[in-house]
């Protein structure tokens, strides 16, 4: 059994990853950096999911080959991967409207395309 | 018929994923085919929904769990926690369900018309299935996980949905907002959840509420969870997706995504109450659902009447409108703990807020409606623009009227019903949140009033002269939701006793919602 | 269009990405991977078809209705098969103890069987099917689409 | 400049929200005992004969997900095809 580390890089990088990816959400104009900061906190959700999972010195959940004392959590991983689909699934959506919109008004600036007010 | 109502929670949402898979497939065989594929199935679902209702109420709580041995078997064979997920539709769900399946069989009907001549039909149907099923899970699912995923499922539809006009670049605008806001507050509920996992090892909202503990790790969850479905439901502040969203949503569709931000909303309460409800400090988190709902109600009403879209002037009522029943919630929840205030006039508060829902989405389902109408036959939706329209399309100004005397809190319309229970319990709580709440409702009607004259009445404007009535289909769809605006309204008693209280009832009281599954050890 | 070069190396590696996506959709219940991750496999050989040749070229051989009645039906089988187990509860496994994909096998650690899972491995191929065509349509229409082709009403 | 600040506390407070978030979860590796997910690693393979106990969540124990998963990613695909409308063929006029 390893020593558990004080610092839990998993979780470490999620935070990283999700603290950035809000800041691109918030702040920056340009539509596909936004979608890019949308991944990203995805990434992030998902890190932090499948980390959650882990248990120390553990495998991956097969019976093809692993004895079940050193298996890792499943039901987070399948919530992962169920995550990653939705996620592929979010962005094709959010890619083809940005591509309609670069059709119409010619930018990628959502100050510049917004021609509602209010 | 038992093995019919047996299945009937997994049978509402899987037929609506069918016709939403196989209609690409039928509509290869001409598009009367398809309309009768889809109304003869969504028929049948609206029947299982009345069914699955009646049983309900006698009931109480209806628990499906998948893939069990048995429904009813949440709990592997004397195992302590639950594995699989599990729908449970107590009486919030089926209030949820009553309401989406009303507007969408309106939508639906109404959009048959409107349609013509489009591109996209079949995918369009398609997608108006998905959003049905996507809405319907989240009013029944009783896992936190499912939840998520059927919320994903909704969002999606919706913002495909409100794209759908690509010639116009506000139309995929619109869209690109709510998907936006639909991803991040989805993913922030993901977190949440996942944080709420990581103490707990359950999923099931049944079995959180059971082991809650309420540490500051809860409280996080609640925080990003309410923050997330604050975004989605558009409460002020943040509410700006929602104008844009509903501004270009098409026909049939505007209610559909309007009803899908109540059902958020719905999340939120079953959250707030059932996983969290016996260990929040209640008060003060009464009061900032409270706050959130006052500032909704007012900068709703102040930045609607000034628009000159008639749809974005709707929308913004709608923002308005979603206060008075955060507001009446609100109040409910701030007295949870104090016996004697709750029965007094919290329960019903909460009764009123909760009524408003159904009021006010059938009624805003029918004002959008009349609006998408409008542009449908004069193709702006500028007020400026409008004029004389009653003469030609007097069903239209009718059942405008019909909505917006709803809306403002006139009797005998439902709105008058709901908001009456809402001012006068509001009062005996606090009576300066009254007096805002009766002077947004004051606020609203002369906006209405204002749209209705440059609209409806006045000279005929040349350039009408030729505008005819909407189809049939169109009216249809109207009157569905006009007849339910004037039955709430004579007869509000019969609906607070039947749905209403139920629902009230399963928000004020957890337990019966976590021993269906927690109890259930055979 | 790319050189031949190209051209013929992704020629030649077509098959062998679709066997090595097949392959992970078929052992889905025994090795890590399934339909999702397997149907990703092929259609990223598909993305790599699309930067060998161009888009045009590779709609004549991949019709959006046929791709649209795949993944339809792929949709539909998934659906069907948690029908199948309504007579007992949705979603219900019904096909473990029977004779299609119903060993069950010993507990414990062991080599694995294909003909396990019930209807695991035949939802994995539902799944595959739709994710298959599904993402295809998806890639093949936003290239097609940025390539210049537009419909407007 | 006021959107800027509004957006700097919504960031400060979301921020906030995670790291302690993150640093309140459990030490990495170290999850507190879980009855469900001990549950399916045991019975997993006798009650869906998978040996791989996160297929087996995927489509048994979690199969509803999974439906939702792929109606997502059907979602998706036919919003996709609908906004970039390829079809040159239009509809018949009903």
């Amino acid at each position: 059994m390893m020593e558990h580390v004080p610092l839990d890089f998993p979780f470490i990088a999620a935070a990283l990853l999700m603290g950035v990816s809000l800041y691109i959400i918030i702040f920056k104009k340009n539509l596909i950096k936004l979608i890019m900061g949308i991944a990203m906190l995805a990434a992030g959700v998902n890190l932090f999911l499948v980390a959650l999972g882990y248990r120390a010195g553990g495998g991956a959940p097969i019976y093809t080959g692993v004895p079940k004392e050193t298996m890792v959590m499943p039901v987070p991983q399948a919530l992962t991967l169920t995550s990653i689909v939705i996620n592929v699934a979010v962005l094709a959506l959010m890619l083809t409207m940005v591509i309609r919109i670069y059709r119409h008004t010619g930018s990628l600036d959502s100050e510049k395309s917004r021609k509602l007010k209010g | 018929m038992d093995s019919l109502i047996y299945h009937s929670p997994a049978l509402i949402v899987a037929l609506p994923l069918v016709v939403a898979f196989a209609i690409l497939l039928i509509s290869r065989a001409g598009y009367r085919v398809r309309n009768i594929f889809s109304l003869v199935i969504f028929g049948l679902i609206a029947f299982l929904v009345a069914v699955l209702a009646v049983d309900v109420h006698s009931v109480g709580i209806r628990v499906y769990t998948f893939g069990a041995t048995a429904a009813e078997l949440a709990l592997p064979g004397g195992y302590m926690v639950p594995v699989r997920i599990m729908f449970e539709v107590d009486g919030m769900s089926i209030f949820m369900g009553i309401i989406i399946t009303t507007v969408t069989l309106a939508a639906l009907i109404y959009s048959l018309h409107f349609l013509k001549g489009q591109t996209g039909q079949a995918r369009f149907y398609s997608l108006m299935m998905l959003l049905y099923a996507g809405m319907m899970g989240l009013a029944f699912t009783g896992d936190m996980f499912n939840l998520f995923v059927f919320l994903e499922i909704a969002s999606i539809a919706g913002a495909g949905l409100a794209a759908y006009r690509t010639n116009m670049a506000d139309a995929l605008e619109g869209g690109f907002k709510y998907i936006v806001v639909s991803a991040v507050s989805a993913l922030l509920v993901l977190f949440a959840i996942g944080i709420l996992y990581s103490q707990y090892n359950v999923l099931s909202i049944a079995a959180l509420a059971n082991y809650m503990q309420y540490t500051t790790l809860d409280m996080i969850a609640l925080g990003l969870l309410g923050g997330a479905f604050v975004m989605k439901l558009a409460g002020v502040p943040l509410h700006m997706w929602a104008p844009d969203t509903y501004t270009v949503a098409p026909a049939g569709t505007t209610p559909m995504i309007l009803a899908a931000s109540y059902t958020s909303m719905y999340a939120l309460y079953r959250i707030t109450f059932t996983i969290y409800g016996a260990h929040i400090d209640s008060t003060a988190i009464g009061w900032i659902v409270i706050v959130v709902g006052v500032l909704s109600m007012f900068i709703g009403v102040m930045m609607a009447v000034h628009q000159t879209d008639i749809k974005r002037m709707m929308a913004y009522h709608a923002i308005s409108q979603g206060g008075y029943m955060l507001l009446g919630v609100g109040v409910g929840l701030a007295v949870l703990a104090n016996p004697v205030a709750l029965a007094s006039y919290g329960r019903d508060a909460i009764n009123g807020g909760v009524f408003h829902i159904i009021n006010h989405v059938f009624y805003k389902a029918l004002l959008f409606m009349t609006a998408e109408a409008i542009f449908f036959r004069i193709g702006t939706r500028d007020t400026n623009k409008m004029g004389g329209l009653a003469r030609n399309m007097k069903w239209t100004a009718v059942f405008y009227i019909i909505g917006a005397l709803a809306i403002s809190g006139i009797p005998p319309f439902n709105g008058f019903a709901s908001k009456l229970l809402i001012y006068e319990t509001v009062l005996k709580f606090n009576p300066v949140l009254a007096v805002i709440a009766m002077f947004v409702s004051l606020v609203t009607l002369a906006s209405f009033v204002k749209v209705f004259y440059s609209a409806f009445t006045g000279p005929e404007m040349p350039a009408y002269r030729e505008v005819r009535e909407v189809p049939k289909s169109m009216i249809i769809g109207m009157a569905i939701l006009a007849a339910c605006v004037i039955f709430f309204g004579i007869f509000p008693g019969l609906i607070v006793d039947n749905l209403v209280a139920p629902a009230t009832e399963a928000l004020i009281n957890q337990t019966p919602y976590i021993n269906a599954v927690m109890g259930a050890v055979p | 269009m790319l050189t031949k070069i190209v051209r013929t190396v992704s020629n030649g590696f077509i098959p062998i990405i679709v066997i090595f996506g097949l392959y992970i959709i078929a052992h889905g219940h025994l090795t890590p991977g399934g339909g999702f991750q397997g149907g990703a496999v092929v259609v990223s050989g598909v993305v790599m078809l699309l930067v060998a040749f161009n888009s045009q070229e590779l709609k004549k051989s991949l019709r959006e209705r046929i791709l649209s009645i795949m993944e339809s039906s792929g949709a539909l089988i998934f659906i069907g098969l948690a029908f199948a187990g309504i007579g007992t509860v949705f979603f219900y496994n019904l096909l473990v103890g029977s004779s299609i994909f119903g060993g069950i096998p010993p507990t414990g650690p062991n080599i694995g069987d294909i003909w396990t899972g019930g209807v695991i491995p035949l939802m994995n191929f539902a799944v595959g099917l739709k994710v298959i065509a599904g993402l295809t349509a998806v890639v093949l229409a936003i290239a097609l689409f940025s390539g210049g082709e537009e419909v407007e009403e | 400049m006021k959107r800027q600040v509004t957006g700097l506390v919504l960031l400060l407070v979301l921020v906030a929200f995670i790291v302690l978030g993150m640093h309140l979860t459990h030490p990495f590796g170290y999850p507190d005992a879980s009855d469900m997910d001990d549950y399916m690693i045991e019975n997993s393979q006798e009650e869906t004969g998978s040996n791989n106990v996160v297929a087996a969540v995927l489509f048994d124990y979690r199969g509803l997900d999974t439906l939702g998963e792929a109606t997502i990613l059907f979602t998706a695909v036919t919003g996709v095809l609908l906004l970039l409308r390829l079809s040159k063929r239009k509809e018949k006029i009903s």
